[in-house]
């Protein structure tokens, strides 16, 4: 479904998740290519683009972002500079952190977005916590808190929900289900239908196709307008078809690179990923419809694709050609109390 | 002129004017003290603040993790987490989230939250009322640790914690100390964090005592002084961050030295102490460091084992006396 | 509802009850009659007696039962020697932890109480866990744990229910719903109705007045013997009205020892407790249920009552003068793999 | 003869061993190991024991004290927890019940539970992957710590804990250490808890390393010889029981001590092995005791940062010419 907006407006939630597409697919290259670039594992947001872009859209500057250790497409959805993000991710000086946090933890204040926990299910208390602020100070300022499906194991992510119903905070759960748990496929959960449980705690929640930017778009500008009315929190679970490249240990590029012409014409891909690519891929299926939609065809498309292509490129090679932190930087930021 | 009160009630003071200076200061949890008169004092705290004062459910791993949100937003919470031993539920939101998001977003953003507990032997607590965690805070960084022994300190650091802090903070207070009565200097004062006191002159011998242990090697002080062998007591005040120079030049001078806390002896408090000092205050000493700590035990319940855990003035003055003989 | 036994069997629950009651009313005189004799705090099992009871009288000796901050009740209720519950409650070296336990932490090991945490929700966790020994070990016994209604506060519990469903564990959620966290008041949760939460998670769940001991018994029995055919987990809530003395930080005796005619005539008891003597008190609601059944009388049961108020007063006597243990005992069972 | 095996491999070795020789011996979470052909050694075990192996929901708190229940219960639980920093959820049921439940039931209640956990700075973690909490559990009555630095040790002290030990414990294995190579008897056979080894003969100074610190050490040793100063390196294998005498014994000899441990340095482990030595070894001292641990500040994620805060083998060898200048 088109989301509700400016032919622009909508070109540019398309350029969003292209964007998030373009750079990921530059962090998987740069675990395979760079040798001893990337110490470390590492999670990306590739197949999830939707969710994030449509939910930032609904969101204002003002409004606070809490996010995972798959961090990296909420950071450019909330208006993150990919240059700044790929630098964080592989910890150069010019990263959001200053390339302390690293992939796991790309953070960016000065959008509200003031800490990343990649602890399963941590960032839902501290998320509860900004928005209790919001309420104390009585800001406008809507907190949105992403997490995945395998955060509800977790107790923090129950004892947060209760408390933010207890005490009505203005607060947004928003559940990404991919169906997996890292690269593992494990229900984990006894209960049938996860959203079972804010419904037991009395949290309203509405169920979205992640793969939908429209939807996820027009569903958060509704709640958080509800929210910014003092009715929340509520629930919600984006639902998206797992991309196979997250499978297993290490993600890959199982298709290669994205051709935005895949669109169009599927016949390119690889059998095997094919399905994903046909229903799964959000960017895909949104690119189909926008060209379908008044005052903007596939040409348009293409040629934003290569322009967003571009910027990626000069993001990551930005991010390569950064300086590393000197090392004595190390002692630093220990205490904000401290002259550093 | 300095008024008498309890530990607990300087508290309860320090914490209804910091309320009242700074809209962005918070409580989550209990009053702090539990009965007495601080008790009452705090009700009324309550009734003009109520709207900054939460009282959560039993989940101290989320509501902690709140508080440290709530800072990173723009609030300065108190957290009464209550017997100390409780705060292990919320290790995770205090040790892994409120202290590395300073260093982690490259010195951007600060979590000025304050966890107060109520730490150590109190008496009938049995092993899950009885922890002292004060190790474990002081090993993360990130994290400011403060433990008073007096009720002027305890009013002025908590002060300190909520009103003038960036960092988090977690604050101690004996189960034991918050009856004890001091005065309590009249208006609006801090005390410095990193700055420790000599709370007794002395030249034969340095007892460095922390929180609870403070009053007990005054004690033992005076009985040492009985026999004429004058005991010089420092009072770190916090251990985060820690005054080592006034430790220094107190070792320095006496050239022995006890360390004392009421924490596990292994990785414990004295412990930490005591390696600084055998490092940099090696050339002063005269004779071994000893600690006095708990022993290697879980704490058990009965009277007569739990007194003999515990790091008494006794056990302080033996230790002292051991390097003198 | 009576129990559907024996009127000897009938008779013995009454005789647990009550033994319960005044081991209790002992306790609260320990506090109040003895300076420095307990050094703490306490909690007490007055007004939950029909649940501990009702629930045991269900279970064999070889089913595991784990217990709270508020114990007493259910060791003395599975069978737990009265002397040696006081005992351990003022550390003496008779008790049933040596001493080293304590009022928070009575656990019989040998009545297959393994240990006992005083941490809110501690048990549900450990609970889990045996019922997951018997489980792999094919033994026949059933697990139960008591906890109160604030313990749903805490994710330890969401996390243990989980997984007790996930792995079909033998064991069953016995919540004791006082309308009480110790002494305060405090709703404290979102859900309308605790069993919401384990309904969510798919688990079974069953209300029953904590009350009415021959309910308990009747309830539990069955649900016992479903866990033992594998058809667990199971929830239970068993409401009680919240007895007047547990009000603030220390119980206390409001209306001073319970006389067993109060039963039959309520006209002694102090106004402002009368009403939970007469709705909430399940001791004197199955005294008169007793008395009026077949082949059982008033007088059969106020005999019971000063016989058991003689075991309870021994039981008090043996706990004050048994020894305190020797003080370097402190430091032995550190370790099982040490010499002690 | 003894194979060569990685200490991963030697771990699953252990572990299937123990799962076949004890039918008590069960396993919650994933295969102590993430990658290489150690995990197709697991595989192998999943198919053959699979009754016994619990894959568990991201729920740490839950399953650690389920373990610590199935263990009271009769079982010989292991827990692999992955990252160390995970296990923080968990502390609440480790150090508060598996901890204490022994003693708390005067000595009737085992709790012979098995913890494994990767600790440390593997490279790339960021701040909450690169956690060493080995002196919170080194603090904590009741439980034991093993931190192996072989494989032979690995495979030897897992073994222990899963089929001799009555008492829980904590296994640490360095993420950096679980790819390397070794000697592994044949055979079975258990590695003693409280039992170190001298990996390196000397008389001129003693460092006493743990875990990942043996092999940096046994490198500064080199480097050191090759200036004519020969280092004694003593590995206690586990801290919890401690081989105090074996500690003592080097330092008599050697009269110079440096201690490492890949924690944070306030009250971290060798500040714990420092403040023993600094009462027990004063007399045979003739230097200050050097710790070469973690500095304070949370572990930061770019490479020449977290490079910078890793005790390396030059950080000992620097330590060590310290003391002989
Ligand atoms: C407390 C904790 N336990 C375990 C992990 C290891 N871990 C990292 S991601 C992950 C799976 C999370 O699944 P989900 O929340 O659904 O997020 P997804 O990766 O599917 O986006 C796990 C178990 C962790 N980071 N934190
Ligand atoms: C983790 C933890 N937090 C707080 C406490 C303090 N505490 C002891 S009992 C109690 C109330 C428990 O309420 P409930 O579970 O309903 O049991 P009840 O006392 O009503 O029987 C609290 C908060 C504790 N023991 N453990
Ligand atoms: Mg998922
Ligand atoms: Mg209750």
């Amino acid at each position: 479904m088109l989301p509700d907006m400016s032919r622009d407006q909508r070109l540019d939630l398309l350029r969003k998740m292209l964007m998030i597409r373009r750079a990921e697919e530059h962090v998987v290259r740069f675990n395979e290519e760079h040798e001893g670039l990337i110490r470390g594992h590492f999670h990306i947001y590739i197949g999830q683009e939707a969710t994030g872009v449509g939910v930032c859209a609904a969101l204002a500057p003002e409004d606070y972002l809490f996010s995972t250790h798959r961090n990296h497409g909420h950071v450019i959805a909330k208006g993150g500079d990919p240059g700044k993000v790929l630098a964080e991710i592989i910890g150069r000086e010019t990263g959001y952190c200053l390339g302390r946090g690293g992939t796991f933890h790309v953070a960016a204040p000065d959008l509200n977005i003031p800490h990343t926990s990649a602890i399963v299910g941590g960032s839902t208390a501290l998320a509860s916590g900004a928005a209790l602020a919001a309420q104390l100070l009585e800001t406008s300022a809507v907190t949105v808190v992403f997490f995945g499906d395998g955060a509800m194991d977790e107790g923090v992510f129950y004892e947060s929900l209760n408390m933010a119903k207890l005490w009505e905070l203005p607060l947004i759960f928003l559940m990404e289900n991919n169906y997996r748990r890292a690269g593992r496929v494990n229900s984990g959960h006894s209960a049938d239908d996860l959203a079972n449980i804010p419904r037991a705690l009395n949290v309203e929640t509405t169920a979205v196709d992640g793969g939908d930017v429209g939807q996820v778009y027009g569903t958060l500008l509704d709640l958080a307008r509800r929210t910014r009315a003092g009715q929340g929190p509520f629930f919600v679970e984006a639902r998206t078809h797992p991309w196979p490249g997250n499978d297993g240990d290490h993600p890959e590029l199982v298709a290669g690179l994205t051709d935005i012409n895949w669109a169009w014409d599927p016949g390119p891909v690889p059998e095997k990923v094919r399905p994903w690519y046909a229903e799964g891929d959000g960017i895909l299926a949104y690119a189909r419809e926008l060209a379908d939609g008044e005052g903007c065809d596939r040409d348009t498309i293409v040629r934003l694709d290569e322009e967003v292509r571009r910027e990626a490129d000069a993001a990551a090679q930005f991010a390569l050609t950064s300086p590393l932190p000197a090392p004595e930087a190390a002692l630093h930021y220990a205490y904000a109390g401290r002259s550093d | 002129m300095p008024q008498e009160m309890t530990l607990g009630e300087a508290l309860v003071e320090g914490l209804a004017e910091a309320m009242e200076q700074d809209q962005r200061v918070m409580l989550i949890g209990g009053g702090l003290v539990s009965s007495g008169p601080a008790r009452a004092r705090f009700a009324s705290v309550r009734q003009r603040h109520g709207r900054r004062i939460k009282s959560p459910p039993i989940a101290e791993l989320g509501y902690c993790g709140i508080a440290a949100g709530a800072a990173m937003a723009g609030l300065r919470p108190l957290v009464d987490v209550g017997t100390a031993t409780f705060s292990y539920e919320a290790i995770p939101q205090i040790n892994n989230e409120a202290a590395v998001a300073y260093s982690n977003s490259g010195g951007q953003t600060n979590v000025p939250v304050t966890y107060f507990m109520r730490y150590g032997i109190r008496g009938g607590g049995g092993v899950q009322h009885s922890g002292s965690p004060q190790p474990w805070y002081w090993n993360t960084p990130g994290l400011q640790v403060a433990m008073p022994a007096t009720p002027a300190d305890a009013k002025g650091l908590l002060r300190n914690a909520l009103l003038k802090s960036r960092d988090p903070t977690i604050f101690f207070a004996h189960e034991r100390l918050l009856g004890e009565r001091g005065p309590v200097p009249d208006g609006e004062y801090e005390t410095e964090f990193g700055k420790a006191s000599v709370a007794r002159e002395g030249n034969d011998v340095t007892i460095v005592a922390v929180g609870v242990q403070v009053p007990r090697a005054l004690a033992a002080a005076d009985a040492l002084a009985r026999d004429g062998i004058a005991a010089e007591v420092v009072d770190p005040k916090t251990l985060e961050p820690l005054d080592t120079e006034t430790l220094l030049a107190s070792v320095g001078k006496t050239g022995r030295l006890v360390v004392t806390d009421e924490s596990h002896d292994n990785c414990g408090v004295a412990a930490g102490l005591a390696a600084l000092m055998a490092d940099l205050a090696f050339d002063s000493l005269k004779a071994p460091i000893k600690r006095v700590a708990i022993p290697h035990v879980p704490v058990p319940f009965a009277v007569p084992l739990e007194d003999y855990v515990t790091p008494t003035a006794e056990r302080i003055e033996e230790a002292a006396r051991s390097l003198l003989r």
